[in-house]
């Protein structure tokens, strides 16, 4: 008889635990979900304004480029942002 | 004679069991809903049929080598199929409502209220020894209150594959069943004058921001939730190939082909799970009721944060279109749409519930990413 | 100059033998049929040019890390592309015709006899030491006189994957000579008058019926042969989604971009089965004869039958379409329709001609089945 | 030679089987066909008797259902079956 | 607290290190210049955002069960993704051109100069000690100089596989880049009387010749190149259905719903291989440069040969066309199309460097044949 | 030091192999590319030339044959080349 009722408090403490848990889960879960969704509005709205901002300039250059007048200085952008990138990545491992 | 009695037990009517043949008749009920109710046919009529044949007695089409097993294991398992359908649905998603008024993101925040708590409900009654759920498996069923198909079939898949046939069917009927779940629970918790409330029109959207959008949206999950990458990066990655428009045909067949093929094919690896032995379970009773509470706490969070924007915000949202928040694009929002349109004839609120509907979708995936992360 | 000599044994001339240069002659002529005769080009084009291919020496295509192989391995070692092939083809069918009279069905039945005397023909054959055909291998080739492709390449594929190439390539070329191989037959057993009966209109078919056919089927499939419930399920989970009406984008992806991906896939894969090695084997020679055997004794059971049906029923069949139970969609309806107008040019049978046509199909696949299930 | 000729009975035998084996399986097999097919033509016209009786019935309600005018009962249906399928799965395996 | 704490640890911003960033900017970098400036977006946006999620810490999308590896294993790892690819291609390509005047064919072969100088200047560096690079390695820098994408993909996924990123964004770069590159080189290797070379107009060409062409180019694969076979033979299958014009219906899927699928996993696998451990190494560098000197110096060989040609032939060619030898198909054509314009504004050599063109991707399947024969 | 200077001449020596392969490879690579592209050359001119001979008799045969006048022959033709072979690969493997 004790040992039953042992094993049933034993029992209701791991089943405690799980409910906390999940309190834990859930609490964690919904802060996650919010303080992401405020930190995409914040970051929504900053695009929005910096895009708004340089609408001038973005407006006709965000059509897809079929002609491309001038695409060399921005390969040069490719290449010398991965060989800066490898550089530091290399005197970072020496 | 005693070789006709051996053709005799090949037969399905020697063979069949009672659970098989109700599982026959689920899977028919399904097809019934599909067809002539319009319940999310696209996903239940091959639910449904895959249900049928996976209960065929006497030959193999749900285990081992059968067809619908190697569909199973090509894409459920792997978790290829709901993330190339989540990638198509971002090709076909458009932020722009979104983009207009950003702050509606909340309302898709707020009703994923819905998962967690249902969640816990699932260990409460683990705890009152009612139903034998896992935190896993309770993770699993909480996210049917994602109202988001592909989701709710990618968690499943990791957290409790053994619950996936019930937990998709769940999903899916339920979504169907918006229009009647939402309703009540909207007006129960509004006034008329507040869904009488009409909204300033939204602004136009540039086609830099929609580029830019799901590029923002993909740094700050890398930022911050890093186990919602594969959903939202394949969702942003479909949205990038529509805005973009330099990739039409890729986008193109993203929208159709594409997701088309693995919408038939993963269906019928879903049905392959309501075979009666993983399906006739009591745990399957306690995630149909589960799935109904998510919804139905989800709808209401939406709507009770939208009443607590208003009192801190002077521009007014209609509470209507929190509901919106769950997801089920794009029912939800047409759901808004009409509740209000009883209220007030002339306020169309669908494209304002359009914001919180796609927010719903990135909520209940960023949700999604949490839960696997923490116990996946 | 060793080096060079190096060099040229790497080249294919230093390396190709005889039998490979054969099989790249019968590639060839497949290809040649396919394009410049019409022979079933959408099947013929793929399994011909996979044939030439897995005959090019010195590198490895057709076995191993090979492209074809692994297209074999993926799709018709385990049976996914003829299934997913026969639920386009579903996708693709209407029962009306059939739904309008069903009792063709039974002409369906009959023309199965081709494929279950030519499995007797196999193993007589081999019994009188011409050939060497294990039961497997005789079922595998009788199923040609079921004159349906998918249906041929997924039994063969289970029962005797070494003659796959032989089978398939002699089901699609006999499939294509119908026009030449019924014609004698059916005017050989039936006299003027008989082939100049002309037969009622058929009447409309609600769509309800037509939603309600594939279900009825696969309840049948499910009770009566489980072993064809794999092929006729996915038939019937085409059809079904085609007739629903409320999954169009589904049944148009079945029938367009999915089968079509597969038809390429599936051709190349059986292509790989032409290697010189497994094709040029006595028992090709076997195949190819008994499948012609088939053929003409599927054709004339079909006729017979409906003759036969002629003296218990008032309503007169005519014959002809008796022959068109052999399946060969819709090649064998249009002969009977062509044969009846030399009788009759005011005799129009295609219609009634494609309800024994598609009984073909489901009938064959019900052999396949029964076969399956006692020598698989 | 007694040894070859009863190796050629013997073998004789074991292609008699298989013939037999076959032909037992061909008579097998026309038989599921016909009364498959047969089955199916009853069916079938079954099938049909019912759909054209209740024709009138079900002529307007077969079209795709685009209102969902009320989904509720048969969504009640569907857990309604579901749980007494559960219920008589469970009963059965105590 | 400590909770919080593991929380916070979960956080991409916690996890992530400088090379991830780095190569998540390299990333975005190479979407906007797909975005932006129209770099063969079909390619470089699924390339580009894969890397950026391959680079996100805490979870797994390009190891592992991740999504993006699965891809990799799946299509680039076997093989079938370039292949699939090479056999779409084959569906778009017309050899009108290049029938109407074979000897361009010289032209496609000479281009080939710069995979094998560039395969020569890797071993150089590695002699120098400036780069390491074994033969293989080496072997699959120079087919950059190929300037055609599958290609590429499917000989470094063979030889080196652990340069595959690399060597992919730097064969898509140049190939963008081939309007900034070739120009200077082309004016430099030729006077203006040679710019202005008209070219007579080019005769039809039958149908049969289109039909019988990739037969015969097939016929001598087999016999000269046996390892260029898997992708010639996928090249020739998919432009025999094309021209065959019987099966227009895989043609066209092969053109559309299949490659367009395939482009996007394989632009998703190629982006897994886009990781910061991976792709941030000396190696990298190296490539890029070699990969700029092998586009240069494929041009330079193309113009030279049709200049070498001239004095042999009295059918004068324009060199201009020669440097469209290296495919990069269709812009090296226009290009040289363009330089022609500007010396004679009537001077139309765009279908004249069409045969180079197409001849060009030809003479690069064989070259990765004989690397993939020696070095493989 | 005699050492290291003997170890780096092995180096070069590893070195100068690695080159000379490569040579090697670069050397049969592009004659191989050049020989095959002169082969094509000649056969697609040999090709067009024999198409264009039979051109009329060619031109409308090649269209895909929509009817089937008389394809008899070819599958006779068929079923005769696959049995030659067959037996002549018999015939050479006994
Ligand atoms: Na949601
Ligand atoms: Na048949
Ligand atoms: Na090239």
């Amino acid at each position: 008889m004790i040992l039953l009722s042992l094993s049933f408090l034993l029992r209701n403490q791991a089943m405690d635990n799980l409910l906390n848990e999940g309190l834990e889960l859930a609490m964690f879960g919904m802060g996650t979900v919010f303080v992401f969704l405020a930190l995409l509005i914040a970051a929504t709205k900053t695009m929005s304004t910096l895009v708004l901002k340089f609408q001038p300039a973005l407006a006709d250059t965000v059509a897809p480029a079929v002609t491309q007048s001038n695409p060399m200085p921005e390969d040069g952008q490719l290449v010398a942002v991965i060989s800066a990138a490898i550089m530091q990545h290399r005197n970072k491992n020496q | 004679m005693s070789r006709l009695w051996e053709l005799w037990q090949t037969t399905g009517i020697y063979q069949i069991t009672l659970p098989q043949i109700a599982m026959i008749v689920v899977g028919f009920l399904l097809l019934f809903l599909a067809i002539k109710k319009g319940f999310e046919p696209l996903l239940l009529i091959p639910i449904g049929f895959g249900g049928i044949v996976s209960n065929i007695p006497g030959v193999d089409i749900a285990v081992g080598d059968g067809i619908l097993h190697q569909f199973y294991m090509m894409g459920l398992e792997t978790g290829v199929f709901p993330l190339l359908i989540f990638m198509g649905v971002g090709a076909m998603t458009d932020f722009g409502p979104l983009l207009a008024n950003p702050k509606t993101l909340l309302l898709g925040a707020a009703a994923q209220v819905g998962i967690f708590s249902t969640l816990l409900g699932a260990l409460v009654l683990t705890d009152l020894g009612i139903f034998d759920f896992s935190i896993q498996q309770a993770a699993a069923i909480g996210i049917i209150g994602g109202a988001d198909g592909p989701t709710a079939i990618y968690v499943a898949g990791i957290l409790a594959p053994e619950l996936l046939g019930a937990i998709a069917v769940a999903a899916y009927s339920y979504m169907a069943l918006v229009p009647l779940i939402q309703p009540p629970i909207m007006r129960a918790l509004t006034t008329q004058s507040e869904r009488e409330i009409t909204m300033v029109q939204l602004r136009d959207v540039s086609q830099s921001e929609k580029i830019l959008f799901p590029l923002v949206l993909l740094i700050l999950v890398a930022l911050v939730v890093p186990g919602a990458a594969p959903l939202l990066g394949m969702f942003c990655f479909g949205n990038l190939m529509k805005e973009s428009g330099v990739v039409t045909r890729l986008s193109d067949t993203a929208q159709n082909a594409l997701i088309n093929i693995v919408t038939i094919l993963l269906g019928l690896a879903v049905g392959s799970k309501l075979s009666a032995d993983q399906f006739l379970v009591m745990n399957t009773l306690g995630i149909l009721m589960l799935g109904m509470v998510a919804f139905s706490i989800g709808t209401a969070a939406g709507v009770l944060m939208a009443k607590l924007m208003n009192i801190f915000s002077s521009e007014k949202i209609n509470p209507l279109i929190g509901a919106a928040g769950v997801s089920a694009v794009p029912m939800a929002a047409r759901v808004a749409n009409k509740v209000g349109m009883e209220a007030n004839p002339h306020n169309f609120l669908l494209m304002h519930a359009m914001g919180p509907n796609v927010a719903g979708v990135i909520g209940s995936a960023v949700a999604a990413g949490v839960l696997l992360q923490f116990v996946g």
